[in-house]
């Protein structure tokens, strides 16, 4: 075990931070920036541990599995430590500029805490200890939602926290199930004692459906275009780059390690809900006349690739669903920032008018631009690497309609993100007066958005990262 | 990748004399033609000609090779196209002369640029000692000489223009076909070469048939003549001087070095020549007599002597033997031709000069166009229907049902109701979902407990 | 975008058809007696991990095993679960002023009765939190009781003063949270893991977290009652 | 990695970077962008011209980057590149003039010249591509950095055009992408490589390789215009005159064209292919879109509609001679890449000329404009008779090698398609000449713009000049040596070695 | 079966039960009621199971997971009236409204 605990530290930083910024509220802003800061560099110095020493695995009091909480780190947990931070920092710097001092106050320390939840969750080897992680998590999420207030914030976040609620007390009751057949929590202990019994399916089922529901899984996407669309800014941003993320995380976790599942029934169900939520979030985005709407449409659609990794159900696929959330975290973060600019400048976000004020914000629109090459999968981008993995997953098993799924999405998302793309290149005149948006909030979208398609050109090394600790189990698996 | 090391760029020329001049003949012209670099001569289409006036004081049959020139190709001059280019300068310089008469319009700068670019055209094809090469000039040598019949001129020309540049471009195409089959036959494209493997080759009536096909269109052998009365009859004087000499000479100097005449033995297809070179003599007689206007009087003479010329060269096909004896004639025969077209066109523009001539202008007023003119515009028509209105409209029709498909609001409606439905059964949803979950994982126990 | 109230979709969102209720009720049944089967089927014989906890329990510090699975085995759930609360309360003051109830002024007997109670909920309190160590009780159920006894003041009409609505107040309220993490931190820089806590110091250091726990979770339990962030004085 | 491995990258790079930094530059910096722009054409041609060198002397330029696990990014200069790399970067050079002439004074142009440089970068990547998907990452960049261009405009019909061009290009991308993934599946490999590389997978997966074929080459064909995938070239015309010489010229036709190229020699060799018999119906549809385009650019009155409709037509050329099988065909299709480019760049410039300088955008405007701006349709006028095949102009070559390598290939029916097509070449091009030159000239003219003594402005009327005496010089000097006729030779002997 | 098993089933019920009510009923504060009711069935389920092994001293674990629990649900329960208060304030009514924002 290494001498510094980055991990713990990536916890228990942000926490501080919280309080921190709870007790202080004037100087919330710059100590928040401190603490993103900080976290940043706990991220990268548990990377540097992982990638030297290999996964990581940590017994908080000494205590070890059966009986004490593990943190477990490997290149699973790492990437999605990794772009937490890196997203993190980048809605930490945007939110520095975008919140008035009022809104501010009950910004930082509940992102804080939301940034803490994350990372406890990614880190977290143990069902219970995710359990309360999510719902850490969901409370905080949840209240930054209603932080915008008015009817549609308030009501998208009462759904959003129902919603929550009620994925979390399914996971829990699996958990319960888990428990009193196996008489341990840890996901590798149990992975170990794991024996299929119906306690266990009804466990699965439970846990997944809640799970799925969190993740917005269509047809349980209903709650997230709502929630996503009349959140602030920044906190849209987390919410679709990152939070959703971690409910299909501890999916990811539980589907590799804990259901020793083969059974193709349950996976192709996924892959078809995953399929549908693509088409129909794609269509549905293409639809919309609000800027953020679509965005969170889009989320929706993004969400459903993920997805389409369970029926194929081999390494390359999992590491193809894992570079797209990667590459949808930072794009998605990005396009929401972009979103928040033209919305912060103009005053609304109907794409129709975007012509007035597209133009004068040439740097949101090339960051919504540039994220949206990497949603729609085209190269160089995160998203293309990501959709090639995919796509020879899909090629190699003979599953050749989930390639049509792919290319289809793909199709609509080029369409919807060029629907807003398009009034960039036309001027029209301002109708009323435009508020300046600070360079900072501009340029946290663009290098988000540049990082995503980064991502695109350097594929190995985020690749060789996730091989770290086998989470995939390797290429014979599945 | 080493192909072109072993190109020679220029190989050596032991005669570095003859290649200035040669390559000047068609290159001082071509220069000449841009009006920047004429703008202070004050002959520059005499001067165009002073190449080959050198060349033809040089005594001595020269030709050189030019490999970087096209795809590889020859210029030369022996004894036979010495008399044409002696024929050509003669009435190229006449010409010049006659265009410079009425000189001070400064629009007839395209009219010169346009003579220069025939002149280069028609003397290099004389020079040309490959096919390549002539195809080249003498197409380059058509086009000119259409801008030389349309430049300034009203309607008439124009339209002897128009169907002039038709023929230009079936003709040119049935020459790059005999070209094609000549290039596939053997890779030397030198005249005597092609006719020789043509001739040697188990298919040559093709190559034949192009050949003569496209070097008739050229030179305006019946009945593939319908320019030629167009042109004598609205050309200015100094055009119609070079018709003769220029389109006609170099079509028929076309067929004899292209087609293998003297080689190859077709009776069949030299009678069918002989009788159309027959029927057109009656014919340049026949109407020369009907329309009786002096101006066209060069154009039947120019049917009936190509008619001529066609049986001569029918003869040939029919019998080698007698084409190799006389062959060589038919450059003494072309110069004539040439030359006396010449003569009579100028002797008529005299004439005409002198005496009006009211008989051509009732003729013209009938206004109907022979068929040779309707058709083309009634296939162009058809093809307009075909490209301009069946298409589009296909499409449009078919833009109009998915157009209606789109306007249908269902679409709309149904994508809104589902995604209303789903917000409003929002737990109901979930339950369907946990449920179906819950069975499906107990299917999969009970097969794989099983 | 002009937003249509359509009235007849509220009524019928208000009222949901009987052959629909049906269905879901022989869905649900499905599902109960589908989770029924599954819970029946567990084997009778426990494999939960009580003998782990009562081998370890001498070195917890504590004699009761939930509370040394609580604070100790487990302790960083409960770590979280201290910032869940905290978060519920941010939340809920971030929701900003929720519209004043009528203020129905206590009648006699609740004043009385409050005046009366408080001390005595303090108190109980206190031994809750006492006798967590060994016997049922602890932080939570003694946090509770300091809840109930802020929420009777409250309803007594009783409000914080403003002088203590701002820092202290907001001390309080992460007290428990900071002190779990300030022992957490402490025990990392003197060279052992995340909250291994020296068995020698164990039932110190938990009474000591348990203490601040309570205190944070009584105010944050009465905070969460009152709703909205109270009226505080001119912050430093 | 030394010199050579980073020559290609740096090539790419030269005019990225460009494009980049221009990005941020000011609107009122002219200078600066102008100086940026030309230093790197000028830069991008120099290495260019070193490549060259290097190639000549058997130098091996390869930049690999890893891409995937098993999958690079690979930049190679071999025989193909370096004959497209030459002519996009020498085209751009005189574009990148004339662009700068063209938009003097109107507004957005750090954005243009922005993507512009990108579009070149692009396209030089598709060019230097040293496998499938090192080519499909450049084809994709292709798309994007010129949807901004034809939209410059803003206008209604720009932002139309804008659609159809991404309704096309980003469904055939799908399409190549799926196609790539699939042969990448079954071949484990997608290296370019002379005779290809998937001759050894034929048993059993015949029928799969038949439909990789269809897939790579429909998504390539929508950049290549081929019918039925054309109808957005003619659309985009509306954007400003040289990116339509960019689209039709220098990038985006081309390298739809190239990738064809690409896939029948290098990924599945050409006597692999014709083995198959996948080039026979390629050779069709080439034919089809061959008489269409021209049949449609019949009846065009708008100038740059017409040219758009010629380019739909002459660009199959390139696909016909590939997909002829035989030595003499390649050379034609391969030649026709370079010289189709720099004849429809002239026809480009001189119609860009006419509406900036007179207002002139219908055939039916242009009667004797001739006499007004000699030099713009002398330069037109070339290279109307090159697009005819007129010799001894660069288009004649082409259709000599193709006519020839069609008797070659044993498919004479290509004859006539050639012939037909001239005549319809000469049936749209010639009725403009004539009445540019013949016709008397209006007394106004649209929107006339006077440049005082000049027919029109000087960097607008330099590049039409160029291009035309490189099309004279192309069809000329076809057989000297560095000729793109050589340089097609010599790539046929390497194609079809023994 | 035994008695422990009983209370398990009850858990079970209470859950689906809950989960009925948050279908069925659309006013606010029952759907966070029956939130409530389905989180009190789990917790019925940890702690009924708990105390499976005949004789011996019920599994401490659950216990502690279920106080957790209860922590977080009474934090959520007071979110959520939070909320609905709000909403109410806002919308004029304490329930979710079907129509999307345009």
């Amino acid at each position: 075990m290494a001498a510094i605990p980055w991990g713990v530290m990536a916890i228990l930083l942000p926490l501080a931070g919280a309080m921190a910024c709870f007790l202080s509220p004037r100087r919330a802003s710059p100590l928040g920036l401190i603490t993103a800061l900080g976290v940043v560099a706990c991220a990268a110095g548990l990377g540097w541990q992982v990638a030297e020493q290999g996964a990581q695995r940590y017994a908080i009091g000494g205590w070890g599995a059966p009986l004490g909480i593990d943190l477990y780190a490997d290149g699973l947990s790492l990437l999605m430590l990794m772009v937490t931070a890196v997203v993190g920092l980048g809605i930490s710097v945007y939110s520095s500029g975008y919140f008035n001092r009022e809104k501010a106050v009950n910004f930082w320390p509940l992102w804080m805490f939301l940034w803490s939840a994350l990372n406890a969750l990614f880190l977290s080897a143990d069902i219970f200890n995710l359990y309360v992680t999510l719902e850490l998590l969901g409370l905080a999420a949840v209240a930054l939602v209603a932080l915008a207030g008015g009817a549609d914030a308030l009501t998208g976040a009462m759904r959003y926290l129902l919603v929550s609620l009620l994925g979390s007390l399914a996971y829990l009751l699996g958990v319960a199930l888990l428990y009193h057949s196996f008489g341990c929590l840890d996901i590798a202990l149990l992975a170990e004692r794991m024996e299929p019994s119906p306690a266990v399916m009804a466990a699965m089922g439970l846990m997944s459906a809640g799970l799925l529901l969190k993740t917005a899984l269509f047809p349980l996407h209903f709650w997230l275009p709502p929630a996503h669309a009349s959140a602030p800014a920044p906190v849209s941003a987390l919410l679709s780059a990152l939070v959703v993320k971690a409910s299909f995380y501890i999916l990811l976790r539980l589907w590799l390690d804990v259901f020793p599942v083969t059974a193709a029934g349950l996976g192709q169900l996924l892959g078809l809900l995953g399929a549908a939520a693509v088409l129909w979030g794609g269509l549905q985005a293409l639809r919309q006349t609000r800027l953020k709407m679509l965005i969170a449409y889009s989320t929706v659609a993004q969400l459903g690739y993920l997805f389409l990794a369970f029926p194929l159900g081999s390494n390359v696929a999992w590491q193809g669903a894992l570079y797209l959330l990667l590459s949808h975290a930072l794009a998605k973060a990005a396009m929401f920032m972009a979103a928040g600019n033209i919305l912060c400048f103009g005053g609304h976000d109907r794409i129709a008018d975007l012509d007035r004020v597209a133009q004068r914000l040439p740097l949101s629109l090339a960051a919504f631009g540039l994220a949206g090459v990497s949603i729609m999968g085209l190269p160089p981008s995160g998203g293309f690497i990501a959709k090639w993995l995919l796509l020879e997953a899909a090629m190699r098993s003979g599953q050749w309609w989930w390639v049509i799924i792919l290319i289809l999405g793909g199709l609509l998302a080029a369409a919807y993100v060029f629907k807003v793309i398009g009034y960039a290149f036309t001027q029209a005149v301002m109708t009323h007066e435009a508020r300046a948006v600070p360079a900072t909030m501009e340029w946290a979208a663009l290098v988000l958005a540049l990082v995503a398609i980064l991502l695109g050109l350097v594929a190995p090394w985020p690749l060789a990262l996730m091989e770290i600790g086998l989470p995939f189990g390797g290429e014979a698996a599945g | 990748m080493g192909a072109f090391y072993h190109d020679p760029g220029i190989r050596a020329v032991n005669d570095v004399l003859s290649v200035i001049l040669l390559l000047s003949v068609p290159g001082l012209p071509l220069l000449l033609a841009f009006p920047a670099l004429r703008s202070r001569l004050s002959w520059p289409c005499h001067i165009a000609l002073l190449p080959a006036v050198v060349l033809l004081a040089v005594p001595e049959v020269v030709s050189i090779e030019v490999p970087w020139l096209l795809l590889g190709t020859g210029l030369g001059i022996d004894a036979a196209s010495r008399w044409l280019l002696a024929m050509s300068v003669v009435l190229w310089a006449a010409a010049a002369t006659l265009l410079h008469a009425p000189t001070g319009q400064p629009a007839d700068d395209c009219l010169t640029t346009c003579f220069l670019l025939t002149l280069v055209g028609s003397l290099g094809a004389i020079l040309a000692t490959d096919q390549v090469g002539f195809f080249a000039f003498s197409t380059l040598m058509g086009y000119g000489f259409y801008g030389l019949l349309v430049a300034g001129g009203d309607e008439a020309p124009r339209r002897a223009g128009r169907v002039y540049l038709g023929i230009l471009i079936l003709a040119d195409l049935a020459l790059f076909e005999a070209l094609l089959i000549a290039a596939e036959t053997i890779e030397d494209l030198g005249f005597e070469a092609v006719r020789h493997a043509v001739a040697r080759s188990p298919s040559p009536g093709l190559y034949l048939s192009m050949v003569l096909v496209g070097y008739a269109l050229k030179a305006g052998v019946w009945p593939l003549h319908f320019w030629l009365p167009l042109a004598f009859r609205s050309a200015r004087p100094a055009v119609a001087l070079l018709l003769g000499g220029v389109p006609i000479a170099i079509g028929l100097l076309g067929m004899v070095r292209w087609a293998p005449v003297g080689e190859i033995n077709f009776p069949d297809i030299g009678l069918i020549i002989q009788g159309l070179g027959l029927a057109a003599m009656l014919y340049a007689v026949l109407a020369g007599l009907e329309r009786a206007q002096l101006k066209l009087l060069p154009a039947y003479a120019a049917i009936l002597a190509t008619g001529l010329f066609a049986i001569a060269l029918g003869t040939g096909l029919a019998d080698p033997a007698a084409w190799n004896r006389y062959g060589d004639l038919a450059h003494v025969f072309i110069v004539s031709l040439g030359f006396g077209l010449a003569g009579l066109a100028t002797a008529i523009r005299w004439l005409e000069a002198r005496y009006h001539c009211p008989a051509m202008l009732a003729r013209q007023a009938d206004g109907s166009n022979p068929w040779f003119e309707r058709w083309p515009g009634a296939v162009v028509r058809w093809a307009a229907r075909m490209g301009f209105d069946t298409l589009p409209r296909l499409r449009a029709s078919w833009l109009a049902e998915v157009g209606r498909l789109r306007q249908v609001r269902a679409w709309k409606r149904m994508l809104d109701g589902s995604e209303r439905f789903l917000q409003r059964w929002t737990f109901a949803i979930t339950l369907f979902l946990l449920l179906g979950m819950v069975v499906v994982a107990f299917v999969g126990a009970s097969s794989w407990i099983g | 975008m002009k937003k249509t109230m359509n009235p007849k979709s509220m009524t019928e969102s208000g009222k949901i058809r009987t052959p629909f209720r049906l269905l879901l009720m022989v869905l649900l049944s499905a599902l109960a007696a589908g989770l029924g089967y599954a819970v029946s089927t567990l084997s009778s014989q426990s494999p939960g991990s009580g003998e782990w906890v009562a081998a370890n329990l001498e070195t917890s510090g504590v004699s009761n095993p939930v509370t040394a699975v609580l604070l100790n085995f487990r302790s960083y759930d409960t770590l979280l679960e201290m910032g869940v609360l905290l978060v519920a309360l941010l939340g809920v003051w971030s929701l900003g002023g929720i519209p004043e109830q009528r203020e129905s002024s206590p009648g006699p007997v609740l004043d009385t009765l409050s005046r009366l109670l408080v001390p005595v909920l303090i108190l109980v309190a206190g031994y809750l939190l006492w006798v967590g160590a060994h016997a049922p009780g602890g932080a939570f159920q003694a946090g509770s009781v300091l809840g109930a006894a802020g929420v009777l003041l409250l309803l007594a009409g009783w409000r914080l003063d403003a002088r203590f609505a701002g820092l202290p107040l907001r001390i309080t309220l992460t007290t428990g949270l900071g002190v779990f993490v300030v022992v957490g931190a402490v025990l990392m820089l003197v060279g052992r893991r995340l909250l291994e806590y020296p068995p020698s110091f164990a039932g110190a250091l938990i009474l000591l977290i348990e203490a601040a726990a309570t205190l944070s979770i009584g105010m944050t339990l009465a905070a969460l009652f009152l709703g909205s962030r109270p009226e505080a004085g001119p912050d430093r | 990695m030394n010199w050579d491995g980073w020559l290609p990258l740096l090539i790419v790079l030269s005019s990225l970077s460009v494009g980049l930094v221009i990005f941020f530059l000011p609107e009122e910096r002219v200078a600066t962008r102008t100086t940026l722009n030309l230093t790197g054409a000028v830069l991008k041609l120099v290495l260019v011209g070193v490549i060259i060198w290097g190639v000549v002397h058997r130098h091996h330029y390869e930049t690999r980057l890893p891409l995937l696990p098993g999958l690079d990014l690979v930049l190679r200069a071999d025989a193909e590149s370096v004959l497209f790399v030459t002519l996009s970067s020498g085209l751009w050079l005189v574009t990148t003039v004339y662009a700068i002439g063209y938009l003097e004074g109107s507004p957005h142009r750090s954005r243009f010249f922005g993507f512009f440089s990108l579009c070149v970068a692009a396209t030089v990547g598709v060019a230097l591509a040293g496998n499938l998907i090192t080519f499909l990452l450049f084809y994709e960049l292709l798309t994007l950095a010129t949807y901004p261009l034809i939209v410059h405009r803003g206008t209604d019909a720009a932002h139309q055009a804008g659609r159809a061009y991404l309704t096309y290009t980003i469904a055939g991308g799908a399409l190549l992408l799926v196609g790539t993934v699939w042969l990448y599946g079954i071949a484990g490999s997608l290296e370019f490589s002379y005779r290809g590389f998937v001759a050894e997978l034929a048993d059993g997966h015949r029928a799969a390789l038949i439909a990789i074929f269809a897939l790579l080459i429909a998504g390539l064909a929508v950049k290549a215009a081929l019918v039925p995938f054309h109808s957005w070239l003619p659309q985009a015309m509306v954007a400003p005159a040289p990116v339509s010489a960019l689209l039709h010229a220098v990038a985006v036709v081309k390298a739809g064209a190239f990738g064809i190229v690409r896939v029948v020699y290098d990924v599945y060799g050409i006597e692999f292919a014709a083995g198959l018999g996948v080039t026979l119906p390629l050779a069709t549809v080439a034919a089809v879109t061959i008489i269409y385009g021209s049949m449609r650019a019949l009846f065009q009155d708008d100038l740059k509609r017409r040219l758009a409709f010629s380019t739909v037509s002459q660009v199959s050329y390139i696909v016909l001679g590939i997909a002829l099988t035989g030595p003499i065909a390649t050379i034609g299709g391969l030649v026709h890449l370079v010289h189709q480019g720099v004849m429809k760049i002239t026809l480009f410039f001189c119609a860009g000329n006419l509406a900036e300088t007179l207002g002139i955008h219908k055939v039916s405007e242009m009667n004797g404009v001739g006499r007004r701006m000699p030099w713009t349709m002398a330069a037109f006028t070339i290279g109307a008779f090159g697009m005819i095949g007129a010799p001894p102009l660069a288009g004649f070559i082409s259709k000599w090698y193709l006519g020839l390598g069609a008797l070659d290939a044993g498919q004479g029916w290509v004859i006539f398609i050639l012939a037909g097509s001239s005549l319809l070449n000469a049936g749209y091009f010639l009725p403009i000449l004539y009445a540019a030159w013949f016709k008397a000239p209006p007394d106004t003219w649209p929107a006339e713009r006077s440049f005082g003594r000049r027919e029109t402005a000087w960097a607008l009327l330099a590049p039409p000049v160029v291009t035309a005496l490189l099309t004279l010089a192309l069809g000329l000097l076809a057989s000297a040596p560095f000729s793109p006729l050589q340089w097609a030779r010599s790539i046929t002997t390497l194609e079809y070695a023994p | 079966m035994s008695h422990v098993f009983l209370y398990a089933l009850v858990g079970t019920g209470l859950f689906t039960l809950g989960l009925y009510a948050l279908i069925v009923h659309t006013h606010l504060l029952r759907k966070i009621l029956a939130i409530n009711v389905m989180g009190s069935g789990v917790f019925l389920v940890l702690v009924a199971l708990a105390a499976r092994a005949r004789g011996a001293a019920p599994d401490p674990v659950p216990h502690a997971m279920v106080i957790t629990g209860i922590v977080v649900a009474v934090s959520a329960t007071a979110l959520a009236l939070a909320l609905m208060v709000r909403v109410r304030a806002e919308t004029g009514r304490a329930e979710l409204s079907e129509e999307r924002p345009e």
